[in-house]
């Protein structure tokens, strides 16, 4: 289910940390970057490879907000929603990259699978406003340019 | 503008350690490993550093907190879960200078006798992990951390954790329970962290500014840095300014520096020549300053608590002319609602109700009475939560309606039933900013404060 | 030791007692949630907030221990307190469907309790159907539980017990804010053997017992206390009837035996009795006699086929008797019998005595008082196979067996097979039971006694503690307790005039039996009196009820 | 003044008045006069039961009746709070599942005993979903004394043809007008026995 590299980074935080719990989160994480989600059959991966039970993981996925039950695009963009930028209006920017990426209203990924657009509480980075993330790069502001510059990707 | 811990950041080079070590990094660390913990420590104490993750509590005495016992191990957590809206000065820190952050880590670890050290970095900081991941294998490979750091013979590992989205995961308690694997649901105190933390063991969080100070104290001296400053806000404050100014960013200010001049110079004064209507000195969690209060204010803890916010984590957020409280606010509240942990009854339920409310008003579905019942429901929450999330959800609440309530009054329906005591207040609150900072410099602590302001 | 003042009322605790508890051993009402005696106190429900003299705000009761001299008022009497928890309360009502009427729980509901009390209660709820956050309902979580996540005020008993007591981790919330929620993974049904405990410790309806879902509206139910006799562990437990018919079975603390717990077997013990039809009436020969007649006829018989013939007496006795029972069965077979093999019915349960099946309550032993019968005099002897052994070669005169079927599980083919051919060859044949089993077919003489929750009496479970069981329920038409029936053939033959009341036979247990020495049998039954949670608390218009 | 003073009647003076003349003649007819306008009124006193019935008031406490939702499910939702407050204990139910997932449970047995029930409507005030009211139906007797015959169950309580006969009695909101479809058999009819 996961790449030798993912199960390697997991073994490696499992063999550095106290217990196999210790390794849940970065164990969720390594699976919601190579399957882009992390649903039942996802947890109860997780939780044969850790010994746990498959509540206890699903406990802690589903607390997180990047872990996703459902599938997200290959790539993700997350449009601060923080104070900050919500002044700077990034409901609306949110809105026009979705345009751009051809994403339906009410849905937040693209119907190849390639982006999901997503508005998230602020990700600390609001010098930048409207900022935003594509995957794990800070792409702030996110002007014209910018949404240019991410639906050519 | 000062440079105690910004000296370096502009020079993209300093991510290098040969750069770093050239400029004098990690002499602090070496100072340290020189003198016995308590030495460390003592100089810490003297230097008046206090945490900046937002509470502001002395960091010696933090540290001088542990006292493990025979078989224990000891834990510093460097709390890098910069979740608090408006604040980004850690990301700039850790981005620009990472060798610094992990001296003050070095340091911190040393003065509390821990051999290991994580640095739990919020999930959205992926990329700065790899910096500082970077930086680590460096150091490890230097010999600066590890066996025997720098030939000293004491031990250091230090973990690196990313979150996955939680800003609960920045409450000092919530940081452990992430780390150890579990929903990150915040621990009843007592008992404190500084007895039964990480792995139920005595555990130091820190705030990765207040380490990068004491890495820096440690290099310059105590003196050093209690000169800069006043005298109950020792040192300098990153500031990260956003908002409606001219030129967002993180500034270095020296503790004292007067909060106008801030805006109208290292900010660049309000963006679109528009003038100042409110800022709000420290995070979402703290209360709003109009700009008639914020005139006269200086930056530093006591000179905010005189005008009865706080300086919390340095996230400044700069309202102009025209901008929409009652909007701003709900936007705030809906975060506190979506990001509260859900453990215990008020906050889980007192803060989706006070966004629900608030929506509703804006929505034009407002009910006679709605804002005395933000205004209540705020109250039922303070001081009842486990963590500080319930009280800080309730401070942007309270002093928006309070402050600009004519433009509340436009929403709600008429009349507007509540008494005028809810509006005004009994006075200087006490509470959540406890007793004034003299008075809470000489009495005794009764609790380990949280590092980050929630 | 600190000493603490609770609403004026002093008490001296061990140190680091939590305000609660001491609040507790007072007597004194602190509404609760999260706080569970055998769970760790996580703080999350904030119900217990009460004011401590020098604390700037309220604290919560069950994670502040106790420092000497500390000065806390309950809701109860401090304003500051009561505002608190009725804060607490309009929160928890905001999201809660407040569904009393059709919710099972209604009644022995932690959250009705405290939203009706007088010092702190909070009927208001502000908020409309349509703007609640809405959870799943009527969850299937097997054939124990049915979860509604509507009622759940995510106290987090129930994640605890799963994940620190029984160690299955089945439930956990998920989500975040308002919209936690408390799932078993996929809706799978809980394996764990002690499920139905989530019940019980489940403050609110949002776990409830799929056995006693829809039965009876818990007020109108009648209490007894009484011990399972489910296996050797003892469990503490409440039967709790109505109309003569056993409801449903929940446990009552004992810190010392079961804690709060229960397992499932136990717990569904009570379904046991009607296994098989009972027997209503004593039998001769396959016909329904008059105890008159039938009690004589028996001695007669044992007498006839023993005394007259000089062959001994096969006395069978079961570990599931009570302490009384086996202690006047043994005092007839003494003084009636010159010759006699006393059993105790299966060889290997002294050994099995002491092993267990889990970690938590259950033990191999099935049977909730064989160390009763161990301190009694029964001792192992040649077992139900040296009986059939003996009988084979007709070294046996006659049978007196009195014998319970087991209440978890059932007997082994092998044993049913013994039992029945003991009885096929032993010609002379008085069998003392429950239950028209066809492996008890062969009895020449069948006497119907009271089965468990029928008669009052003491069992010493495994640990060797003597606990006291009432009767609840009345025993079907004419059968009638064994103690009594025992006393009625030592009255044949003027062997004796034995009393058969439970307390004065424990009283001479007590006197000439060193295992039960210095044992009062009133001490034993009021021990009974605390009751499963919160301590002492009830229901509606029954004992013990503070609130209201 | 003077007006408030004239009204003030002088009470000796008037009986003296009242007690002169014809006192013992207009005496005996006043008290005559109630059976005088009687016996030349047109109207019988009695009816001709059980030919002719009685109209009772909306009110009347009758056997009751459980009303349905709008696809003809029971509005009971077997909350058993009319078994609870019931003084004559003469209420028994027993609750199962529903297909629905909205609602939590619906009798599968409802029974009544007449022959033990007062009729003191406090089944229907407990209700909290106005699932059991009553019907103005007052005749009873019957012939056998078994506890069958005065032992009604949910199909007595929907379906019988004295509902729609005798129509609606007590319940909790008068004023409201039934909605047909929710009181079974609320229509024109004769009795059936």
């Amino acid at each position: 289910m996961l790449t030798s590299e993912g199960l390697e980074e997991i073994e490696a935080t499992r063999a550095e940390e106290p217990s196999a719990r210790h390794a849940l989160l970065t164990a969720l994480r390594v699976t919601q970057r190579e399957r882009h989600k992390v649903g039942p059959e996802e947890i109860e991966y997780i939780a044969g490879l850790l010994g746990l039970s498959p509540a206890i993981v699903e406990g802690v996925a589903r607390f997180y907000d990047q872990i996703t039950a459902s599938p997200t695009g290959q790539h993700i963009v997350r449009v601060c929603g923080g104070i900050t930028c919500y002044l700077s209006q990034s409901d609306r920017v949110a809105q026009d990259l979705k345009g751009f990426l051809g994403i339906a209203d009410g849905e937040e990924t693209s119907p190849d699978g390639e982006f999901t657009v997503r508005l998230v509480e602020c990700i600390g980075d609001c010098d930048h406003a409207p900022a935003g993330m594509l995957d794990d790069r800070f792409v702030g502001p996110l002007d014209e340019r910018a949404l240019r510059t991410i639906s050519e990707r | 503008m000062a440079d105690f811990l910004t000296r370096h950041t502009k020079d993209p080079a300093q991510k290098k350690l040969d750069t770093a070590r050239g400029r004098g990094a990690y002499e602090g660390f070496r100072r340290a490993l020189a003198m016995s913990r308590q030495e460390v420590v003592a100089e810490i104490d003297a230097s008046g550093l206090r945490g900046r993750g937002g509470a502001g509590f002395p960091t010696g005495r933090k540290w001088s907190f542990i006292h493990a016992k025979e078989g224990q191990s000891v834990y510093l957590l460097c709390n890098a879960d910069e979740s608090e809206p408006g604040t980004f000065k850690d990301h700039h820190l850790m981005t620009f200078d990472p060798h610094l952050v992990l001296e003050g880590v070095a340091v911190g670890a040393y003065a509390i006798g821990a051999h290991r050290a994580y640095i739990y970095l919020r999930g959205e900081y992926a990329s700065i992990a790899e910096t500082l991941a970077a930086a680590l294998r460096e150091a490890t490979a230097a010999g600066i951390i590890g066996q025997s750091c720098l030939g000293s013979g004491y031990d250091l590992s230090v973990g690196l954790q990313l979150g996955a989205g939680a800003y609960i995961c920045g409450e000092e308690t919530g940081l452990i329970q992430s780390l150890e694997g579990k929903r990150a649901y915040p621990r009843v105190r007592p008992p404190f962290p500084a007895v039964h933390g990480f792995l139920r063991e005595p555990t130091v969080v820190n705030n990765v500014e207040t380490l990068a100070c004491a890495a820096r104290i440690m290099a310059e001296g105590a003196e050093a840095f209690a000169r800069l400053g006043t005298r109950q806000s020792a040192g300098t404050k990153l500031i990260s300014v956003s908002g409606a100014v001219e030129r967002p960013g993180v500034y270095e200010v020296e503790m004292g520096y007067p909060l106008m001049q801030f805006l109208s110079h290292e900010a660049g004064g309000i963006s679109g020549g528009r003038r100042l209507k409110a800022i709000i000195p420290g995070g979402t969690s703290v209360p709003v300053l109009t700009a008639e209060e914020a005139a006269p204010l200086t930056i530093d803890y006591e000179s905010m608590l005189s005008a009865g916010t706080m300086l919390g984590s340095g996230g400044m957020i700069v309202f102009g002319d025209g901008t929409s409280m009652p909007h701003a606010l709900l936007r705030i509240a809906e975060f506190y609602a979506h990001e509260s942990c859900g453990e215990c009854t008020p906050c889980r339920e007192g803060t989706g109700w006070m966004a629900w409310v608030l929506r509703r008003l804006l929505a034009g579905e407002g009910r006679p009475g709605d804002l005395g019942l933000l205004l209540r429901v705020g109250d039922n929450i303070e001081g009842r939560t486990i963590c500080g999330l319930g009280d800080a959800s309730v401070q942007p609440v309270r002093s928006f309606i309070r402050k600009f309530r004519q433009e509340f009054e436009a929403l709600a329906p008429l009349p507007v039933a509540f008494p005028a005591w809810q509006l005004h207040g009994h006075g200087p609150r006490t509470g959540r900013f406890g007793p004034p900072v003299e008075e809470a410099a000489q009495s005794q602590p009764v609790e380990g404060p949280p590092d980050y302001v929630l | 030791m600190p000493i603490v003042t609770i609403d004026g009322r002093q008490i001296e605790v061990e140190p680091g007692t939590s305000v609660i508890q001491a609040a507790d051993q007072l007597g004194v009402e602190i509404p609760r949630f999260c706080y569970h005696p055998d769970l760790e106190p996580e703080g999350n429900c904030r119900m217990c907030l009460v004011e401590v003299d020098g604390f700037p705000k309220p604290v919560v009761a069950c994670a502040t221990p106790v420092v000497d001299g500390m000065v806390v008022k309950t809701p109860h009497t401090s304003p500051v307190a009561s505002r608190a928890v009725r804060g607490v309360l309009e929160f928890l009502l905001v999201n809660h469907p407040i569904d009393c009427p059709i919710c099972d729980k209604a009644g022995e509901c932690s959250l009705q309790d405290f939203y009706m009390h007088p010092d702190y209660g909070q009927h208001r709820s502000h908020v409309d159907s349509k703007e609640k956050v809405h959870k799943a309902k009527r969850v299937d979580l097997g054939p124990r539980i049915v979860l509604d996540a509507e009622r759940c005020v995510m106290c987090s008993r129930c994640v605890r017990f799963s994940e620190n007591v029984t160690g299955y981790a089945e439930l956990q919330f998920i989500r975040r804010g308002n919209h936690v929620e408390l799932v078993s993974f996929e809706e799978q049904a809980l394996q764990d053997p002690y499920a139905g405990n989530f019940a019980d410790i489940c403050p609110v309806g949002a776990l409830l017992s799929r056995d006693f879902r829809f039965k009876r509206r818990v007020w109108k139910l009648d209490y007894t206390s009484s011990i399972c006799a489910g296996c050797s562990t003892g469990c503490n437990l409440r039967i709790d009837h109505y109309d003569g018919h056993i409801e449903r079975l929940i446990p009552r603390r004992n810190p010392d035996v079961n804690r709060s717990w229960l397992c499932d077997e136990g717990r569904l013990s009570y379904k046991q009795l009607a296994m098989a039809p009972r027997v209503t009436h004593p039998h001769q020969d396959g016909e329904k006699a008059l105890w008159v007649k039938v009690t004589a006829a028996a001695d007669e018989l044992l007498r006839a086929g023993t005394l007259g013939k000089g062959l001994p007496l096969a006395a069978l006795a079961s570990a599931s008797a009570t302490n009384e029972t086996l202690w006047l069965f043994r005092r007839y077979v003494e003084a009636a019998f010159p010759r006699h093999l006393l059993e105790f019915r299966l060889a290997q349960e002294t050994e099995a005595v002491r092993e267990r099946q889990d970690k938590l309550l259950r033990r191999i032993d099935k049977h909730p008082n064989t160390m009763g019968a161990l301190h009694l005099g029964y001792t192992a002897g040649m077992g139900l196979e040296g009986l059939v052994r003996e009988a084979e070669a007709g070294r046996l005169g006659a049978l007196l067996m009195l014998y319970y079927p087991p209440l978890v599980g059932e007997e082994s083919e092998e044993t049913k097979d013994r039992i029945r051919r003991l009885l096929e060859l032993a010609q002379e044949s008085v069998l003392l039971t429950t239950h028209h089993l066809p492996y008890l077919a062969g009895a020449k003489i069948l006497l119907p006694v009271a089965a468990w929750s029928e008669e009052e009496g003491t069992y010493t479970n495994y640990q060797g503690t003597v606990q006291h069981a009432n009767g609840a329920v009345g025993s079907p038409s004419a059968a009638r307790p064994a103690a009594e029936v025992l006393g009625d053939l030592m009255r044949q033959a003027t062997y004796g005039r034995p009393e058969t009341e439970p307390g004065r036979v424990f009283a001479e247990i007590a006197e000439k039996v060193p295992a039960f020495r210095g044992l009062r049998y009133k001490e034993l039954a009021s021990r009974l009196a605390t009751a499963y949670p919160p301590e002492g608390r009830m229901p509606y218009g029954k004992d013990g009820f503070t609130g209201h | 003044m003077a007006k408030t003073a004239s009204r003030v009647i002088d009470v000796r003076a008037e009986a003296e008045r009242k007690s002169a003349g014809l006192r013992s003649t207009t005496g005996t007819l006043a008290g005559l006069e109630v059976t005088l306008r009687n016996m030349v009124r047109p109207q019988h006193v009695t009816i001709q039961y059980p030919e002719q019935r009685k109209a009772y008031s909306r009110r009347f406490r009758g056997v009751h009746v459980l009303t349905l939702r709008e696809d003809g499910s029971l509005k009971c939702t077997a909350c058993y709070l009319c078994e609870t407050v019931c003084p004559a204990q003469c209420i028994s139910i027993d609750a199962k599942d529903v297909d629905d997932p909205r609602i939590e449970k619906a009798p599968s047995r409802y029974e009544i005993d007449l022959a033990r029930c007062i009729f003191c409507g406090f089944c229907v005030e407990a209700c909290p979903e106005e699932a059991l009211i009553m019907s103005r139906e007052y005749d009873l007797a019957v012939t056998a004394r078994d506890p069958e015959t005065l032992t009604y169950g949910i199909e007595d309580f929907t379906e019988r043809p004295q509902i729609a006969f005798y129509g609606a009695g007590f319940r909790p909101h008068p004023e409201y007008p039934l909605v047909e479809s929710y009181v079974p058999g609320e229509r024109d009819g004769t009795p059936e026995r």
